[in-house]
C-alpha cells in the first residue's frame, strides 16, 4: 500500500463524495430544506440521465443534450409538483412516502417501456475526454474533473441561494410553518412549486452529468436515492454543508474501505478469510459510518437546523 | 389437439431486466419460427418476471406448475432463482430447461433428470478465459468480480486453468457503480491482465470508466458476461477491442447460428446476445425432445431418454447432452467488433476448449 | 379601516364564531376582549384568511378581503402577530425579521434598525436561531417580524404574553406611538387596564357572539358589567 | 354501530374467510399463496406497531424476516429439524438483533431512524451474503421441512397454511393487546410528544425500544414460516426494498389501525401477483394505484372505509 | 440549608460566548412557593431545563431531598418527584386532554408500562377528571388537545403536573396567555398549595408573583441578583430598573 496510491484513492474518494452530492443536492433541497419526503428523486435522477442520452446524437452531443435536458426537467418538475406533491405538503410524511414510491415505480416502468431494458450511454464529449497525468503511470480522467467542479459550484450555488437570499430564508420557513408565510403575504404554494421543480431540475443535472461515466438503465436511481438519504441524515437533515462534508466523508470512507479493507485484514488473518470478510466489511462501511455517527451525534454531523 | 404448456420464467424487472428480455425475445421468435409449434404440439408459452427475488420466484413457479399445469418450466436468468425453485419444480416432476443460470450444485451433488441445460455451467466462460490467459503466458492477473456467489464461482472457475500469479483478488459491491477505486488498485499492481465478471451495468461502468482512464489497449481485459450484446450498445467504442469468453458470439460462423442472428435482427431490430441464443437453442431443445418422445409430455420416462439424446442444429454449432444434463460444447474467447453496419457485437477470435464438458457432472449421481 | 359584518366561522362541524361585527378605524386601535376559548384567536383566523369564514363579510381599506388566500390578505396591508409567536424556528433572529419583510405601500417606516432600536435584546441575539431563543425573545421577534412587513393594520393575538412587566410597558408605548402614526390596531389581552389607556373601541366576545361593543369612554363608564362578563 | 365495533368485525371476518378458505377445494396454489401473503402480512402487523402506533417507520424489518429464516433455514441444514426449536431460534434471534441494534436506532428520529433502521437491516444482509457455508448469495435450499413433535406434518401445505394462520391471529392479538395497554397509550404519547411524556416520568426511549424489540420478534417468527413455506432461505428476502414493501403495506392499508397493515399485505401481494399475470408492465398500475389512494383518501385503505362508512 | 427540597448548587451552562447560567445556587424550601423573576432571556427557562433533565448544565449540581441527581435523566427525575410545566405548552395533542391527566397519573403507578390492558383505568380517569376541574377545564375533558384554545392547553399543562402528585412542582410561566378570571383561578390553586408542594415558579405577571411568592429570586443575563422576601426584593433598585421599570419608553 504505497503512498501515491493512498493518495490517488483519497482523490478518488473526493471525487465519489462529489458525485453523491451532486445527486443528493436536489434532495437537500426539496428534503432537506423543504421537509417534502421525496423518493421521487431516483427517477428525477434516472429522467435527467436517460434525457441526455437519448437526446445526445441529435442534439449535437452531451453538451446540447444537457441544455435541452435542464429545462425538460424542470417542465417534468413542474408537471409532477401539479399532479402528485401539492396535496401532500401539509400531509404527513408516510403519505409522501407512499404516494413519491408510487411515481418511482411508474416512472422506472415506463421509461423501460420507452427506451427498453437495455443499458444506454453517451460517450465523454471530446472537450472532456482524455486523462490528464497526475504522477507517474497515473491518469486522472478530465471527465472526473469536469464532475468535481459540477459537484462544488452546484455545491457553492445552493449554499448561496439557501443561506443567502430572502428566497432561501422563505423556503425553510416555509417549511416549518407554512401558514405562517402565508400569512405575513407570500405566496406559499408559488415558493413550494418553485422548490419542487428547481430540486428536480437539480436531480436532472446530477443524472445527466453522470451519463458519460455511468450506465444509463431503468431503475439507476433507485441505489442512488438512497446514497442520497445517507448522505443527508449524516450530515444532519436541513444544513447543506453538513449534507456537503457528509458526501466527502463517505466518498472517502467508501472508496478507501474498498482499496484497502481486503489488504488490511490480510495482515491480520489468512487471505481466503480476509477476502471473504473483507468485501463484506468494505460494503457495509458506509452504514457502518452512518451508524456510528447516528449513535454518536443522533441529528447527524450538523444537525444545526433542529426545528421545534 | 393437444397442447405443450411451457412456462417461461425470466428476470423481466430491475436493472438486469434486459437479460430476461434478450430470452424471452428468441424463445418467441424460436416458437414463431416453428408456427406456433414445438415437437408438432402447439405451443402455449406463458412468461413470467421472477423480479429477481426468489422467494416470489417459488410463489410463481408454484403458479405455473399448479395453476398454468406446465410440462416444461424453462428460462430463468439468475442462479439463485434457479437454486429457489429447483426443488418445487422437481418436486413436481416438471422438467427444467435453463436458458441461463447453470448453478453448480444442479450439475454435480444435487442433479435431477428433470434437469436439462441449453445454456452452460456456469463455470465454464470462466474456465475458458482462464485457460486463455494461461494459453497467451500472461504471468500476474488481477480478477475482479462482484462478491456474491456467482462472483466467487466465477473466480473459482478462473483459477481452475490460470496457474500464473493472482496479483489481487478484488471482490466488488453487487451493483457497484463507480470502479475508480480498484482500477487504481489494479494500476498500481502492473498486471499483464485483468479478470473480470461484471454483468449488466456494473459492466458498462466499468468498461466505461477502464477507458476512460487510459487502461484499454495497455491492460488486456479479459471477462465473462461483460462484454456482450447486453452491455455493448451501452458501451459502445468503449469496449472495442476487449475480450470475453462465450460459447457463442452472433459473429460465429456456421449456418444456423448466421441465420439466426438474421432473423432475430429483423424480428427486434438488436443484435442477440448469448442469452438470447441460449433461450432460442432452449426452444430447440424442446422441439427436439418432444419430438423424439413421440409428442407424450406426460410420460416422464420417454421424456427424459429424450432430451439425453436430443439432437437439433445448435445455433452454437456442436452441441451434446452430459450425464447431468448440462450441455458438453465448444468454448471461444470472443472480441467486441463494431459492425459494417455500425451496430455492436462480439465475434470469435480463438477456440480455448473443444467439446468442454463441466467438471461437477462425475458427482452427479444419475447414470 | 376593517370592517366585519356578520363573520361566522367554525373548525370541521364545530362552529365557533356566530354574526361577529367588529371595525377597527383608519389610525385607531381596537380591542378585543374575551376569556379563554372564546374565540377571539378565530376571529383573527378569519380575518386573516387561515381559516376561511364560513359567512360573513370582511372589508379591508374598500376592498372586501374575505376568501382570498392569506398572502392576498396580508399583501392587503394587514400585519400578523400570531398567538403563540410562532416565529420560524429554522431562521436565525435577522432572517425572521427580513424573509418576510416588505414595503408595499411606498414609505418603510419599519426597518431592521428600528426594530433592534425598540428590541435591543433581539440585536444581542441576531445570529441566534428562531428556536433557541426565551419565550420572551421569541414575542418580541414576532412582533418585529410583523412591523416589518410595513402594514397598514397590525393584529397582535396577546402580543404581550410572556414579556417582562418592563418589555410590556415598552410595547404599550410601542402601541400608542404606532398610533400616532396612523397606525391601526386590532389588540388581544388580558390586561384591561392597559387596553383601555391605548384602545378606543372595544369588543367583548363570549361563547363567538359579540355580547359587548362600545368606545372606551363606554367602557370607563360600563366597566363593571363588562368585566363581569370577561370572568365566569 | 361504533367505530372500533365495526373494525373488529370487519378483522373477524377476515380472518373467518382465511379460516375457511382451504377447505372449500381451492387449488394448492391458492392456498400456499395465501400462506405466503399471510406470512408477510404478520411482519407488516409488527411493523404497524412501530410505524404506526410508534411512529418509528423502520426500513430494516426485512432483516428481522431475513434472520428468522436463517435461524430456521441453519437449524434444518445442521440436522435439527423441530419447528418449535426453529420457532424460538427465530424469534429470538431477531429479538437480539432488534435489541442491540434498537438500542442505537431509537435515539434518532424522523428519517434517521428511517435511514440506521436501514443501516442494520444492510448490514444483516451483507453478513448473510457472506456465509458462504449456508449458500452465500445464491441462498440456502431446504430439502425437507420441519418437523412437528416429530412427525412431517408440515409437509402438508394446508397443516402449514393453518399453523400461519394461527400465527398471525397470535400476532394481531399481540398487538392489539398492546396498543390497548398503558404501554400503549406510552408509546402513542411518545410519537406525538416525546419531551411531554419524558417530563411524566416515562423513558421513551426504553419504551421504543422494547415494541421495536417485539415487533422483530414477530417478525422473526413470519421469518420461521417462510423459510418453511418456500423451503428455501436467502439473503433476497432482506433486501432492503422489501422493508420498503412492508411499509407499503401498512401505509397503504393504514397504519394504526385494527386491520389496516393485514389488509394492506393483501392489497400489496395480490395486486402484485394479479396485475402481473395481466400486464407486464403491471408497475405502472400499481404504481398509479398508490398515488390515487394517498390523493384521494385518508389514511390508507382503512381511512377510505372509514369515510364511506360516515 | 440542608433542608432544602430542592437545591442548586452553582450550576453554570453556556451556549457559545453566551452564558445563560453563571454559578446558580438557589434552593426551595420545604413548602415554600420560591418565585424566579427576570428579564427575557435571563435564563429561566434554561434553568428550569436543568434542573428538570432536559438541558445538561456545563457545571454544578442538583439535589432533589438531598440526594444527587445531576446524572439522572429526566424521565427518572420525574418519577423521583420533580414535575414541570413547559412555557411553551407541550402537550400530547392527539388525545383529549383527560388522557394527557391520565398519563401522569399513571406514571406514578407500578403498572405504568404494562403491555397487557389494564383494568383499574376508569378510577384514573375520575382523578383526572377532578384535576382538570381544579384548573377550571372540567367541562373541556373530552375534547381533543389539538382543539383547545390556547389559554386552555396553558391551564392543562398544570393539571397534568400537578396529577404526578410531586415533591417539588417547576412552573414555568404558567399564568402566560391565560385569561384574566383563568388566572385569577389557578393563582389561588397554587396559593392552595402552600405548605404541601414546594414549587419553583417563573412567572412575568407580578401581580401574581408578589401575591404567592415566599422567596423571590431575581435573575439577570444568568446571574441571581437578588433573593429575598417580596417586599425586599420590590425594593431593590436594581431589580426595579432591570425587571420592573419605572417610567413608559418610547419607540
Ligand atoms: N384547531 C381547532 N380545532 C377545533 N376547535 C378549535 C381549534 N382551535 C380552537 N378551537 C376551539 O374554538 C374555540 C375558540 O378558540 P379560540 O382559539 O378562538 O379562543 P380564544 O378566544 O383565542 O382563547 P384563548 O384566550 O385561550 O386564546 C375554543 O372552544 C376552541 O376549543
Ligand atoms: N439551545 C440554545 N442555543 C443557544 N442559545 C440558547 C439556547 N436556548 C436558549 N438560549 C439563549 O439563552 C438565553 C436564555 O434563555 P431562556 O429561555 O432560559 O430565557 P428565559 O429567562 O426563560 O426568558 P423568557 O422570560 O423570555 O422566557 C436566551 O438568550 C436564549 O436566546
Ligand atoms: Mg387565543
Ligand atoms: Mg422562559
Amino acid at each position: 500500500m504505497s503512498f501515491t496510491l493512498l493518495a490517488v484513492q483519497t482523490l478518488n474518494g473526493l471525487q465519489f463524495g462529489l458525485m453523491l452530492f451532486l445527486v443528493a443536492a436536489g434532495l437537500t433541497l426539496v428534503f432537506g430544506v423543504m421537509d417534502f419526503i421525496n423518493l421521487a428523486h431516483g427517477v428525477q435522477y434516472m429522467l435527467g440521465a436517460y434525457l441526455t442520452a437519448v437526446l445526445a446524437p441529435h442534439a449535437g452531443g452531451f453538451f446540447g443534450a444537457l441544455a435541452l435536458a435542464l429545462p425538460l426537467t424542470l417542465a417534468l418538475g413542474l408537471v409532477l409538483e401539479r399532479i402528485v406533491f401539492r396535496p401532500l405538503y401539509g400531509r404527513g410524511h408516510l403519505d409522501q412516502v407512499l404516494a413519491t414510491f408510487g411515481v418511482i415505480l411508474i416512472v422506472n416502468e415506463g421509461v423501460k417501456l420507452a427506451f427498453g431494458a437495455a443499458p444506454i450511454s453517451v460517450p465523454v464529449p471530446d472537450l472532456l475526454s482524455g486523462s490528464v497525468m497526475l504522477t507517474d503511470g497515473l491518469l486522472f480522467p478530465v471527465y472526473r474533473l469536469a464532475i468535481i467542479g459540477a459537484g462544488l459550484g452546484t455545491g457553492l450555488l445552493l449554499w448561496l441561494v439557501i443561506d443567502g437570499t430572502k428566497f432561501g430564508m422563505l423556503v425553510r420557513a416555509g417549511a416549518t410553518n407554512a401558514p405562517m408565510v402565508s400569512a405575513l403575504g407570500v405566496d406559499v404554494r408559488r415558493l413550494f412549486t418553485a422548490v419542487t421543480a428547481f430540486g428536480a431540475m437539480l436531480a436532472g443535472f446530477a443524472g445527466a452529468m453522470v451519463t458519460p461515466i455511468l450506465s444509463v438503465e431503468p431503475g439507476m436511481g433507485d441505489g442512488v436515492l438512497i446514497l442520497a438519504f445517507v448522505v443527508i441524515v449524516v450530515g444532519g437533515v436541513g444544513s447543506i454543508r453538513g449534507a456537503f462534508l457528509a458526501a466527502l466523508l463517505i466518498g472517502l470512507v467508501d472508496t478507501l474501505g474498498r482499496s484497502f479493507a481486503t489488504d488490511i485484514l490480510k495482515l491480520m488473518v489468512s487471505a481466503p478469510t480476509a477476502n471473504r470478510v473483507g468485501p463484506a466489511l468494505a460494503s457495509m462501511a458506509i452504514y457502518v459510518l452512518m451508524a456510528g455517527v447516528l449513535a454518536v451525534r443522533p441529528g447527524g454531523l450538523f444537525p444545526s437546523r433542529s426545528a421545534g | 389437439q393437444e397442447k405443450l404448456k411451457i412456462g417461461m420464467m425470466v428476470t423481466l424487472s430491475g436493472p438486469s431486466a434486459v437479460l430476461g428480455q434478450h430470452q424471452r425475445d428468441a424463445f418467441n421468435l424460436a416458437v414463431k419460427q416453428k408456427d406456433g409449434k414445438l415437437g408438432g404440439l402447439v405451443a402455449d408459452v406463458v412468461i413470467v418476471d421472477d423480479e429477481l427475488k426468489p422467494d416470489v420466484a417459488v410463489q410463481k413457479v408454484q403458479g405455473l406448475i399448479e395453476r398454468d399445469k406446465v410440462d416444461i418450466v424453462t428460462g430463468v436468468t439468475f442462479s439463485n432463482v434457479m437454486m429457489a425453485i429447483a426443488k418445487p419444480v422437481f418436486e413436481s416432476k416438471t422438467f427444467l430447461v435453463s436458458s441461463n443460470a447453470g448453478p453448480s450444485p444442479l450439475a454435480g451433488k444435487a442433479c435431477s433428470p428433470f434437469f436439462y441445460s441449453a445454456s452452460y455451467q456456469n463455470d465454464q466462460n470462466h474456465e475458458a478465459m482462464g485457460k486463455y490467459a494461461q494459453d497467451k503466458g500472461f504471468k500476474k492477473v488481477v480478477v475482479m468480480v462482484p462478491n456474491y456467489q456467482a462472483g466467487k464461482d466465477s473466480a473459482a472457475g478462473f483459477k481452475r486453468h490460470f496457474k500464473g500469479e493472482i496479483a489481487d483478488e478484488i471482490y466488488t459491491q453487487l451493483g457497484q457503480l463507480d470502479f475508480s477505486a480498484e482500477l487504481a488498485k489494479i494500476v498500481a499492481a502492473k498486471p499483464d491482465a485483468i479478470f473480470t465478471f461484471m454483468p449488466g451495468g456494473m459492466g458498462v461502468n466499468l468498461v466505461k470508466q477502464f477507458t476512460q482512464a487510459g487502461l484499454s489497449g495497455k491492460i488486456p481485459f479479459l471477462s465473462a458476461f461483460t462484454i456482450d450484446e447486453t452491455t455493448l450498445p451501452a458501451t459502445q467504442d468503449a469496449a472495442l477491442g476487449l475480450f470475453a469468453g462465450a460459447q457463442w458470439a452472433p459473429g460465429s460462423d456456421n449456418p444456423a447460428s448466421k441465420a439466426f442472428v438474421a432473423a432475430f435482427e429483423k424480428e427486434y431490430g438488436y443484435v442477440p446476445s448469448l442469452y438470447a441464443q441460449q433461450a432460442y437453442d432452449s426452444a430447440l431443445l424442446i422441439d427436439a425432445a418432444v419430438k423424439a418422445a413421440g409428442g407424450k409430455v406426460k410420460d416422464k420416462e420417454a421424456m427424459q431418454k429424450a432430451f439425453r439424446t436430443a439432437s437439433f442444429e445448435s445455433v452454437r454449432g456442436s452441441f451434446k447432452m452430459n450425464t447431468n444434463g448440462f450441455p458438453i460444447q465448444d468454448f471461444y474467447v470472443v472480441k467486441a467488433v463494431k459492425r459494417a453496419d455500425g451496430k455492436y457485437a462480439t465475434e470469435p477470435v480463438e477456440k480455448v476448449f473443444t467439446a468442454y464438458g463441466d467438471v461437477y457432472a462425475k458427482e452427479c449421481a444419475i447414470n | 379601516m376593517l370592517t366585519v359584518r356578520g363573520l361566522c366561522a367554525g373548525y370541521g362541524d364545530a362552529r365557533v364564531l356566530f354574526d361577529v361585527d367588529l371595525d377597527v378605524g383608519a389610525g385607531k386601535v381596537t380591542a378585543l376582549l374575551g376569556r379563554n376559548g372564546m374565540g377571539k384567536t378565530t376571529t383573527v383566523r378569519a380575518i386573516t384568511g387561515l381559516l376561511p369564514p364560513s359567512a360573513g363579510e370582511i372589508g379591508f381599506g374598500g376592498t372586501r378581503i374575505d376568501g382570498l388566500p392569506p398572502h392576498k390578505i396580508a399583501q392587503t396591508g394587514i400585519g400578523l402577530v400570531p398567538e403563540g409567536r410562532q416565529v420560524f424556528p429554522t431562521l436565525n433572529v435577522e432572517e425572521n425579521l427580513v424573509a418576510t419583510a416588505a414595503s408595499r405601500f411606498g414609505t418603510t417606516r419599519w426597518t431592521k434598525e428600528r426594530v433592534y432600536a425598540l428590541f435591543p435584546r433581539l440585536k444581542e441575539r441576531r445570529k441566534h436561531l428562531g428556536s433557541q431563543l426565551s419565550g420572551g425573545e421569541q414575542q418580541m421577534l414576532a412582533i418585529g417580524r410583523a412591523l416589518m412587513t410595513n402594514p397598514k393594520l397590525v393584529i397582535m393575538d396577546e402580543a404581550t404574553e410572556g414579556l417582562a412587566p418592563l418589555i410590556r410597558k415598552e410595547i404599550w408605548a410601542c402601541i400608542a406611538a404606532l398610533k400616532a402614526e396612523g397606525e391601526s390596531i386590532l389588540v388581544i389581552d388580558k390586561s384591561l387596564d392597559a387596553l383601555m389607556r391605548v384602545a378606543d373601541r372595544h369588543v367583548v366576545l363570549e361563547k363567538g357572539r359579540v355580547v359587548w361593543a362600545g368606545s372606551n369612554a363606554e367602557l370607563a363608564a360600563d366597566r363593571d358589567a363588562v368585566e363581569r362578563r370577561l370572568h365566569v | 354501530m361504533s367505530k372500533t365495533r365495526r373494525d373488529f368485525l370487519v378483522l373477524g371476518l377476515m380472518l373467518a374467510i382465511l379460516a375457511v378458505l382451504p377447505l372449500v377445494g381451492l387449488p394448492g396454489w391458492v392456498i400456499t399463496y395465501t400462506a405466503r401473503i399471510m406470512a408477510f402480512a404478520i411482519c407488516a402487523v409488527a411493523l404497524d406497531l412501530v410505524l404506526g402506533y410508534g411512529g418509528m417507520v423502520s426500513l430494516g424489518h426485512a432483516a428481522f424476516l431475513g434472520i428468522g429464516s436463517y435461524a430456521a433455514g441453519i437449524l434444518i441444514a445442521e440436522g435439527i429439524e423441530d419447528f418449535f426449536i426453529g420457532l424460538a431460534a427465530g424469534a429470538a434471534a431477531a429479538g437480539l438483533y432488534a435489541l442491540a441494534t434498537g438500542a442505537i436506532a431509537v435515539r434518532t428520529k424522523g428519517v434517521a431512524f428511517i435511514m440506521i433502521t436501514l443501516a442494520f437491516g444492510q448490514m444483516a444482509f451483507f453478513v448473510a451474503n457472506a456465509l458462504s457455508e449456508y449458500g452465500g448469495s445464491d441462498g440456502l435450499t431446504l430439502w425437507s421441512r420441519a418437523t412437528l413433535n416429530g412427525t412431517r406434518a408440515l409437509k402438508s401445505d394446508t397443516t402449514l397454511y393453518f399453523v400461519i394462520l394461527a400465527a398471525l391471529v397470535a400476532s394481531l392479538g399481540v398487538v392489539r393487546l398492546v396498543t390497548a395497554s398503558p404501554f400503549g397509550a406510552v408509546l402513542r404519547a411518545a410519537r406525538n410528544n416525546p419531551e411531554r411524556v419524558t417530563a411524566l416520568g416515562y423513558d421513551v426511549e426504553r419504551v421504543r425500544l422494547w415494541a421495536y424489540v417485539l415487533s422483530a420478534v414477530l417478525c422473526g417468527v413470519a421469518g420461521v414460516l417462510i423459510a418453511n413455506l418456500t423451503s428455501f432461505v436467502s439473503p433476497a428476502l432482506m433486501a432492503w426494498q422489501r422493508s420498503g414493501e412492508f411499509i407499503v403495506m401498512v401505509i397503504l392499508g393504514g397504519a394504526g389501525t385494527v386491520w389496516g397493515a393485514l389488509a394492506g399485505a393483501f392489497v400489496v401481494l395480490a395486486l402484485e401477483e394479479g396485475l402481473s399475470l395481466a400486464t407486464q408492465h403491471w408497475k405502472i398500475a400499481f404504481g398509479a394505484l398508490l398515488v390515487a389512494v394517498v390523493l384521494f383518501t385518508r389514511g390508507g385503505i382503512a381511512g377510505l372505509f372509514d369515510r364511506s362508512a360516515r | 440549608m440542608t433542608d432544602a427540597v430542592l437545591r442548586l448548587e452553582r450550576l453554570t451552562k453556556r451556549y457559545g460566548a453566551l452564558v445563560v447560567s453563571d454559578e446558580v445556587s438557589v434552593d426551595v424550601r420545604p413548602g415554600e412557593i420560591h418565585a424566579l423573576i427576570g428579564p427575557n432571556g435571563a435564563g429561566k427557562t434554561t434553568l428550569i431545563g436543568q434542573i428538570a433533565g432536559r438541558v445538561a448544565p456545563d457545571a454544578g449540581r442538583v439535589f432533589l431531598a438531598g440526594e444527587d441527581v445531576t446524572a439522572l435523566p429526566a424521565a427518572t427525575r420525574a418519577r423521583r418527584g420533580l414535575a414541570r410545566t413547559f412555557q411553551i405548552s407541550a402537550l400530547v395533542s392527539d388525545v383529549t386532554a383527560r388522557e394527557n391527566v391520565v398519563l401522569a397519573i399513571r406514571s406514578r403507578s407500578p403498572g405504568r408500562l404494562m403491555p397487557v390492558p389494564w383494568f383499574g383505568a376508569r378510577r384514573f380517569d375520575e382523578e383526572a377528571g377532578a384535576r382538570l376541574t381544579e384548573v377550571g377545564l372540567g367541562d373541556r375533558a373530552d375534547v381533543i388537545v389539538s382543539s383547545l384554545s390556547h389559554g386552555e392547553r396553558r391551564a392543562l399543562e398544570l393539571a397534568a403536573a400537578l396529577a404526578l402528585q410531586p415533591k417539588v412542582l417547576l412552573l414555568d410561566e404558567p399564568l402566560a396567555g391565560v385569561g384574566k378570571d383563568e388566572s385569577r383561578a389557578i393563582v389561588k390553586l397554587i396559593g392552595g398549595l402552600r405548605g404541601r408542594i414546594p414549587m419553583l415558579l417563573v412567572e412575568h405577571d407580578m401581580d401574581a408573583v408578589f401575591r404567592l411568592a415566599d422567596r423571590i429570586s431575581v435573575l439577570v443575563y444568568g446571574r441571581i441578583v437578588a433573593t429575598g422576601t417580596p417586599s425586599e426584593v420590590r425594593a431593590d433598585p436594581l431589580v426595579r430598573s432591570a425587571y420592573l421599570g419605572e417610567e413608559d419608553a418610547a419607540c
